[in-house]
């Protein structure tokens, strides 16, 4: 009896974004995306979130930024960025082609910093999608994160929803009480998917020096230290909304990756673990593709949520 | 270089020699914390994943050139100073003897003149890399340096007022190691720039110390 | 010269509780503390917090209980305890004598349950002082934990010391957007010190079994992993409240413990370290001694806090 | 046991041999994830942290008992096998031929048969270890079974069907391994009880399966 030969399909619809495979690089360790573009060719990557572009230059936080944790790391780069302007005139003619699709992921300070990034890359080509990071200081609530408070969420989704016709994801924090509060906020107020999760706030201190380890004081933690957490927002975020779930968190193989989906995401992006490995989405990749012959999946959709009672 | 552990994030180390014929290189390392330790428990015939040679290195030395190397930071320098047989002197110095690491045979070059200092007497002359520093600086046709920030603000102070051309390579903490991330960023006259990528090597006059 | 030879001095009082060294066994790990004794004495603990305790005995959840994630796990114990008369019979009398200070950790599902076990303690001998548990789910607001809401906080803390003449420590939950606030509550309600963090809430999925990993789908993330977040929240909490902070969270290193005073806590405690070492405690003693000696140091107050600016 | 690593929970194992002469133990173990592929890679000469034993054992054997091992499950039946001398049958199954890791030799101990069964045939009976102990069940002394849970649940079902004494040594993921922290529970008749010191063996009918 001759079995059935079949080529899985890892394609995935994220939120209108149609990806070739559900593997991203998460924004800010990808930076622009030069660089790994030079060193692995953007390589079996699904999709790429490019780092945080504000409407005008931030100069970022002092050093040192980055610090290894036990599994993680925690960073405090301040969102550094050249600012709108430059990143249209000198990042994103280098991005265009064919090749992962292309996220841009926005920060701003106020809701009138927000939608002004997504006014300035309204129509432009190249661009698939945004995903807006609202970790960022909500200045005139005093500087917590707009994403701690559901209210000042749906606010900024909501101006940027005006002024942009591309798909969208909303990308939470996860230093909340109630993280399902936060993502319904969002897609009530018009997100077309949510990404969680940032980085959680945490500090290290220099014991010779006795002074915190980061220039900022505080950083966020990141890598296979916080996949846990991340994975149980996931769950409790797809739960609560329809639109489709970007899990990012601690992902560093296959089977974290499938963790995710079965909790209920559509799609999955690496950060910290580029670090680790820059060639970990291919990794990833194959390791999905094998468990989906060994396990006779067609796609990825037959097991989304599957974990879920 | 990955020390071949998973979740730990790569760590830096300057080429210390390079024999172009036989493509070897070599590194030196210092034991600080859990990634050296892991890499000096490496036995020969194990395979590491190395990524470089990475970002801007020194110029070309002039004659009568300086290299001030502040204990681990003689790795770069001892390369630097094998790249030429022009008169030149090296400036090695550190704590006490047991952080002066780099074998007299490596530093046993063609045109290398070499002193050495420690805080404690314990080799070479008792003092500083400024106290070396300041009695050669006057003829010096340029200064490199690479060591603790300290050091480096201290030779900075002195090469400006001698008004003598200085280049320094800076540490910093890595992520990516290839210019995308911002992690290694210090502070220049033209803001934030990378480590990695922008440098190692900056020319002194761009760095600030206390930003 | 002969230099002046001490003995670096250990004891810090502790909210009331004197303590001969720093290091505490933390809440759960530790049991009621026989199993230990037997193994390892009790050597030089300063303290030990027992397992929490309830009005009437709880079941616990269903097995899975605890998983092993990259540098920490996740526990989801459910509080399984025999009730607090069980506690007062069974295992009190086999805890008082000389050693290391009691703690007794009170967990409850309303105010009027902390309370109870409070009063059950009142008098006591052999208790030096509580530990109150609002990470615990909070029936009348839903399930939510007390500890997410600083005013359910300020209640329960009202209402203990009400009932209790005994110094008291509140235990806050990290899974919080402020955790200052809620500090600050428990502080004004008349705490005697702030002990954190209890564990942060995480999952892990079984992808052969296509099904959470633990029984009761959630569970704690505790260990190395955590460290930086328990870190940040104690520096957050010392810069608001005058009351002693004991610093948990992923400790288990001299190192770790320094970071943690320099932060501004008073003592330290262990939990998840306990299982990789049962001797954990004794290296951080000595860990801590040789710091002293090597810094001059005759007590860690000189140290309290150094890193903050 | 601990595999030598910081920031990893000790792994529980069964007693495999002991031999009270010389004080050496032996352990058998299967190559499952993380934990033991460290262990796997352990070189004679190094030293491990271990704690132990731990916990109830069985108690003993009478006559024409009947041992139940399922896989990795192995370990502290044919330590309990080579407790006695008196007639007994070790039913020996897994999956397929590569999980029946226990050496021949191992098992040949005077008054023991052995009857192997595989789920794909590849070694011994073509079946599961309820297909070989229904077929031996009637004159049984009493059954000891460890293995995989729905192993155990079907052993249980045929043993009380036939009202033989039944004990089982269950796994349950541990943290503390002393009784602490009740991390291992296992539902039973009696409430959750502890695995690793209520435990590991529990006579069956006290061990609910659905709970
Ligand atoms: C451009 C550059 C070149 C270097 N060349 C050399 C060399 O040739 N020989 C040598 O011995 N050392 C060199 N160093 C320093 C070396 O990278 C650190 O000593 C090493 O990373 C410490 O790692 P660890 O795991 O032992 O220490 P840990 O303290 O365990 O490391 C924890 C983290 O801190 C980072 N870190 C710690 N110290 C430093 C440091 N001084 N600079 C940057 N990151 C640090 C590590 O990379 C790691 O991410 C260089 C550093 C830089 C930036
Ligand atoms: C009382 C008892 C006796 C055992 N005796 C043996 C034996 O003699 N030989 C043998 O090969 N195996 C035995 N096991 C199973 C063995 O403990 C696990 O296979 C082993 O812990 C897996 O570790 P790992 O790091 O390779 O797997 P990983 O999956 O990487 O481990 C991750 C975590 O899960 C836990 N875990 C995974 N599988 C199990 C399991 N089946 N039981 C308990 N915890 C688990 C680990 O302890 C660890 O904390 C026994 C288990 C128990 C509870
Ligand atoms: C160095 C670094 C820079 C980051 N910059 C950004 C950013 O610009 N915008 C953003 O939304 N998230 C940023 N993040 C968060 C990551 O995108 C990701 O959400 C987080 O790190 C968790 O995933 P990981 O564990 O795979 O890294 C950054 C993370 C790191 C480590
Ligand atoms: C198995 C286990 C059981 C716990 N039980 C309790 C408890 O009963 N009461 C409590 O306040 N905290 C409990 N905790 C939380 C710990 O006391 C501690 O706050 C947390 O684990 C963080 O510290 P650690 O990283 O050193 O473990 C428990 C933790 C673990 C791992
Ligand atoms: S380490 Fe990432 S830019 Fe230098
Ligand atoms: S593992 Fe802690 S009680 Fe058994």
């Amino acid at each position: 009896m001759a079995e059935k030969i079949f080529e899985p399909d890892l394609r995935v619809d994220l939120a209108g974004i149609a990806l070739e495979n559900p593997i991203l690089a998460a924004s800010g360790p990808f930076g622009y995306g030069h660089e790994y573009r030079e060193l692995t060719g953007f390589k079996d990557l699904g999709g790429i979130i490019v780092k945080g572009v504000s409407l005008e230059p931030w100069a970022g936080n002092p050093p040192p930024r980055v610090a290894e944790t036990p599994s993680g790391m925690l960073n405090a780069i301040g969102l550094q960025n050249p600012g709108l302007k430059s990143f249209l005139e000198e990042d994103l003619p280098r991005l265009r082609g064919p090749g992962p699709r292309l996220l841009v992921n926005v920060v701003g300070c106020t809701v009138e910093e927000y939608a002004g990034v997504a006014s300035g890359l309204e129509g432009v080509e190249g661009i698939d999608g945004l995903e807006l990071n609202i970790s960022c200081p909500n200045v005139k609530a005093g500087g917590m994160a707009f994403g701690t408070d559901p209210a000042a969420t749906g606010r900024v989704v909501a101006a940027v929803r005006r002024k942009t016709s591309l798909p969208f994801l909303v990308k939470l924090s996860p230093n909340v009480a109630d993280i399902g509060a936060v993502a319904r906020s969002a897609e009530e107020a018009g997100a077309d998917g949510i990404s969680l999760i940032n980085t959680i706030s945490g500090m290290l201190i220099d014991t010779a020096h006795k002074k915190p380890l980061l220039g900022n004081i505080f950083g966020g933690l990141s890598g296979p230290a916080v996949m846990p957490v991340a994975l149980r927002m996931a769950w409790q975020v797809a739960e609560v909304v329809k639109i489709p779930v970007l899990g990012i968190g601690g992902i560093t193989t296959a089977d974290d990756a499938l963790q995710f989906i079965m909790a209920g995401a559509r799609a999955v992006a690496v950060g910290t673990g580029l670090f680790y490995d820059p060639h970990l989405p291919s990794q990833i990749k194959t390791g999905l593709l094998e468990y989906m012959k060994k396990e006779g999946l067609k796609n990825l959709h037959e097991i989304e949520g599957a974990a879920r009672p | 270089m990955s020390p071949g552990q998973s979740n730990m994030l790569p760590r830096p180390f300057s080429v210390y020699r390079a024999d172009t014929l036989s493509g070897e290189i070599s590194l030196l390392i210092e034991i600080k914390g859990k990634g050296t330790a892991l890499l000096a428990e490496t036995t020969p015939g194990v395979s590491l994943k190395l990524l470089g040679p990475l970002g801007r290195g020194f110029p070309d030395l002039p004659p009568r050139s300086l290299l001030v190397a502040g204990g681990a930071g003689i790795a770069p320098l001892a390369f630097l100073a094998a790249s030429t047989a022009a008169p030149r002197t090296l400036l090695y110095c550190a704590r006490s003897s047991e952080f002066l690491v780099c074998p007299d045979t490596d530093l046993d070059l063609p045109g290398l003149s070499v002193m050495e200092a420690t805080d404690d007497g314990s080799r070479g002359v008792k003092g500083t890399a400024a106290d070396l520093l300041s009695n050669r600086i006057e003829k010096a046709g340029a200064v490199f340096a690479c060591g603790p920030r300290p050091m480096l603000a201290a030779v900075k102070e002195i090469c400006s007022r001698a008004k003598i051309e200085t280049w320094f390579s800076l540490e910093e903490r890595m992520a990516c190691g290839i210019g995308a991330c911002v992690g290694c960023a210090v502070a220049t006259t033209g803001g934030y720039r990378r480590v990695c990528r922008d440098g190692p090597v900056f020319p002194a006059e761009e760095v600030i110390f206390d930003g």
